[in-house]
């Protein structure tokens, strides 16, 4: 591309256009990090002693990745549903599918609060079960489910689609059920997709603020606690937190990425 | 082996239209048509990876209409060969025998079997993302007769391959066909290899089978004007019987008397005559020949190996020739000529 | 398809698992719809007249607005770029476009605040020019902007890929400019995926809650709104606004695809 | 016309190395070789869509190595045919007139023109998603015309049509070269397009040319063994000069001695030697021929029009044959044969 652009002054424009969006994105981050660890490692050190803190960052990883699982398990046969076939209602169904994503964050906090707390239609029949969402790990895991799903449907729905229905033919002709030609050959083939759905939904889970806040203000997921220490310390208690956070996300991202594409080769 | 019967569907932007059709067991039977004629279609109704609207399906004189693929134990070869990407090449030709729970040992000695008979051997360990696309042809090939099938259904198996590849695969399967007995259907657009393999053939357009017989038959007496232009015949003279005797008669096109057989047909009906340009004889020829013309030629047109050459008759005759009689009788354009053909190799339809 | 499940047990069950995401999302919209208009529309009219509420939506959707047409003017040629050129560091670039999706909306947040709060590095610079970010509605765009514009990037992309390149050569061999062959061929074959792209932008600002608190809790947007009122009145306070918003937000939405649907047809 | 001088480039897979060529004024020059090549990338460097990495492209004598495509003035038509979905026909061929502010009237005119040359009148307000391939490649070329280019490129542009639209539009294209007097440089992997359609080609091959001729030069005097392939000729008979007097000289090829021109060639040196199946001559001929075998006739299959016969000599031969040399002839698998073919019919390559 380099030698292109000694010829082709549009391209400069372009590019000068085009990397104000990357500058701003670094800017924001690279700020943040090199403020708190290089200007004030002895806060970064401190917070990362707190158990309160590394308490309410293990609780978010973990009730998003209990939501990425369910959203795996419900999401493949409806993502494979979605890629093969046609019928009548799939626009509508598509359509519901992504609205998770559109709605306003603390709107998808009131419908679900009003669906889930104690007093709520599903929240009544649930509390009979012992089991309650309002201020609830469960409410947590239910609203990460919420706004997470979509995501992973939509990529392991491109994923069965990329897969040449061919080859499910061919494998039913040779003697495989519908199951087998399902299990064998189309979830194989679509296995990196499934995988980077899942960190997609996994990682927007964890980045989840408005629809949790609603509906369980406690047990406090890292977000509500950089909130709560930016209401009472401002800058300098809630810094600390969101860059501890934003490490340990980019740490297993990265781990994760690695893990896929070590897998591609097999 | 495979009875088809008053078979309708649609599907998207496919219509079948009441197909019948008998395919002989051990035959090599080509459905060749246009593009959008519906081919694929009935070829994944035989499979079972549809099912028909109406009308029957029977191998083996068992009713299969709604039976499921993996029940029919037929072999499926399609166009893109959809070899399994995440398995190697003797793993893709070992799946289907795994499924049937096949002993290692015996499946070991089915394949070696196989990659021999293919010449293969050298492929087994490779993925199959780095095949050529004869290669490819060859596993799928490979895959679909581990199966010991009966029968082996074809999709355009070569339309992806280029030339070269595709001449020498032929042989292979015209081989592989003589030594395993097996039927096989192959669809195709293309009536070069339909001309090579076929034992019969089924020409199929807009949704339903409208000629089958042995390549003889479709190629040098179709039966629609339609099937005449798709096989390339570009000699479809329109004319009125006006005269008949014993087995002959006299078929006027455009001021013409030409000579044909009478068949079925009466005096004053409005036919067609069909005959292909490899038929036309030029020059001094056979005296046996009842139908004898003068005419200018007006094009020569060399096509590999033989040349297209135009004349005017008073109707248009496409005659093929060899380099040789080129030169013999000195072909040129704007010379007079004399052609020559057979009553017998005419082609008589009504219109 | 219908026809197909009857022979097929394996689609049944696939069938009845993917319904349980479906239904979840209904349950959860039409039983806050169905609680507030139908069993508590006083409150719901209420709120209408209510113009510190019809304020902070319109706020909500004038800003989400700025920042979706920043980020199409910045990310028409950024996705051009990545969709046509290959280059040392696009992987890299592309990364970088990403991290605004999974990054915590929280951390986003903080990170903004420190690069344009008063005392900030960017924020210094600006407010020299008498523009400020903290606690105003530039740092409202500027929050809505960085996590909406990968948004917009990621589909203009694939919509700059799915334009044939050849078209725009045999334009270049007829006599166009680059730039020509950009705005006449590759930009009006892309402008559905633009168009799109800027609507999943539009609504994705508006969705945004936890980056927008921390910069700017005043001038209150929707969101900001709805957890204030929670927080003081409970859910009766704060869901006809939820109700609110999201009606508006569907009508626009449903409104803004048939306008694409029809030039679709053009 | 147009001059290519050690033309190098890498771009992705493909390579092009030192190509030199020399292309002239109103010649119809087809680029053939295999797919993988490189024949595209050679023409969008013509078209200046890429620049080279050496070597130089000269345009009526200005060095254009790096001049921007839309200075060039050439007519491009690609095998996608690329025509603007946003654009109906008639917008698509105005479109290089319009970037030229051609005004209305003669752009009405131009196109008015175009559109009976190619007979396509009847689409102007057509979309052009609703034509057929055979239209689709008129449309582009009526684009590529419209603004009267003196150079028209086009890569592989009937390979995505059928075999009767194809043969109907190389019929056109060769009037239309007639009656404008452009100059054509056509990329193809097809022979069929080659022999019917070029004065010159050039054959390519991994990124080079390697022989440049008219047709005749290219199919009946291949300078290597791998373009004789390429070209199908199945006779490639390995021997070696055994004796020479004045012009002629007789190989051995497996024991049999052949009689060949002696060019340039040394008695003891090995050599390859070549001939088209169609110069083979078989049964009672031609008594000039001094070569003269007998030989078992050991397959006969149809191709199309012609027969391929195969003849064990003691050598491989093969040969091309029609319908009537089979009846007049009574050609049969197993049966003996005796073949003749002209000295001056070989070419002999070294190896």
């Amino acid at each position: 591309m380099f030698s292109e652009i000694r010829r082709n002054p549009l391209l400069i424009l372009f590019f000068i256009f085009g990397m104000l969006i990357v500058v701003y994105i670094i800017a924001a981050l690279s700020n943040m990090l090199y403020s708190q660890l290089v200007l004030h490692p002895g806060d970064f050190i401190n917070v990362i002693k707190d158990p309160d803190v590394l308490k309410s960052i293990w609780l978010t990883l973990y009730t998003s990745f209990i939501a990425t699982a369910i959203g795996v398990i419900l999401g493949i046969p409806l993502a494979y549903i979605l890629a093969r076939y046609e019928f009548y209602g799939k626009d509508i169904i598509e359509a519901i599918v992504d609205i998770p994503i559109i709605i306003p964050h603390t709107v998808a906090g009131i419908a679900l609060f009003s669906l889930l707390m104690k007093r709520g239609v599903v929240g009544v029949a649930f509390s009979k079960l012992g089991i309650v969402f309002q201020d609830n790990m469960w409410g947590i895991v239910m609203a990460m489910f919420f706004v997470s799903c979509p995501f992973f449907v939509g990529t392991a729905r491109e994923g069965f689609k990329s897969v040449n229905p061919n080859l499910e033919s061919v494998a039913r002709t040779l003697g495989a059920s519908q199951w087998k030609s399902f299990y064998q050959i189309a979830l194989p083939l679509t296995s990196r997709h499934i995988f980077s759905g899942a960190i997609m939904s996994w990682a927007r889970g964890i980045s989840e603020f408005g629809a949790i806040i609603i509906i369980a203000y406690y047990p406090m997921i890292a977000s509500t606690m950089i909130l709560a220490r930016f209401n009472t310390n401002g800058l300098l208690g809630s810094q600390p937190i969101a860059v501890l956070l934003i490490i340990i996300c980019f740490i297993t991202f990265v781990a994760l990425r690695l893990v896929s594409k070590r897998g591609r080769r097999i | 082996m495979i009875h088809i019967k008053n078979l309708s569907n649609n599907w998207g932007d496919f219509t079948l239209k009441n197909i019948s059709l008998d395919i002989k067991e051990s035959e090599y039977f080509v459905i060749l048509g246009p593009t959008g004629a519906g081919k694929t279609l009935l070829l994944e109704i035989i499979a079972g990876l549809y099912f028909p609207k109406e009308g029957k399906v029977m191998i083996n004189g068992n009713d299969v209409t709604f039976t499921s693929p993996e029940n029919r134990g037929l072999g499926f070869v399609y166009q893109d060969y959809a070899l399994f990407p995440h398995l190697n090449v003797k793993k893709n030709i070992e799946y289907g025998l795994k499924l049937r729970k096949v002993p290692e040992d015996k499946r070991e000695e089915k394949i070696s079997e196989l990659v021999k008979m293919l010449k293969i051997n050298h492929l087994l360990h490779r993925n199959t993302e780095t095949l050529s696309g004869g290669e490819k042809q060859k596993v799928a090939l490979a895959r679909a007769l581990a199966i010991n099938p009966k029968i082996i259904l074809m999709d355009e198996p070569f339309s992806a391959l280029d030339e070269n590849t595709k001449s020498k695969l032929i042989l292979d399967m015209k081989e592989l066909h003589k030594t395993e007995g097996i039927t096989f259907v192959h669809v195709t657009h293309s009536q070069e290899e339909a001309i090579l393999l076929a034992d019969r053939i089924g020409i199929m357009m807009k949704g339903t089978i409208v000629q089958v017989g042995n390549p003889d038959e479709i190629f040098y007496k179709p039966v629609t004007k339609e099937i005449a232009q798709f096989v390339k015949i570009e000699n479809i003279w329109e004319g009125k019987v006006t005269n008949k005797k014993e087995d002959e008669m006299i078929v006027e096109v455009n001021g013409n008397k030409i000579v044909a057989l009478s068949d079925h047909f009466k005096v004053g009906q409005d036919v067609r005559l069909i005959i292909r340009p490899e038929d036309i004889i030029l020059g001094k020829g056979d005296t046996s020949a009842r139908n004898n013309f003068k005419g200018k030629i007006t094009s020569v047109i060399k096509h590999g190996f033989y040349y297209i050459i135009r004349i005017d008759c008073g109707f248009e005759v496409e005659a093929a020739v060899t380099k040789q009689s080129i030169e013999n009788l000195n072909i040129r354009e704007g010379k007079d000529i004399n052609i020559f053909f057979k009553a017998t190799a005419l082609q008589v339809i009504k219109r």
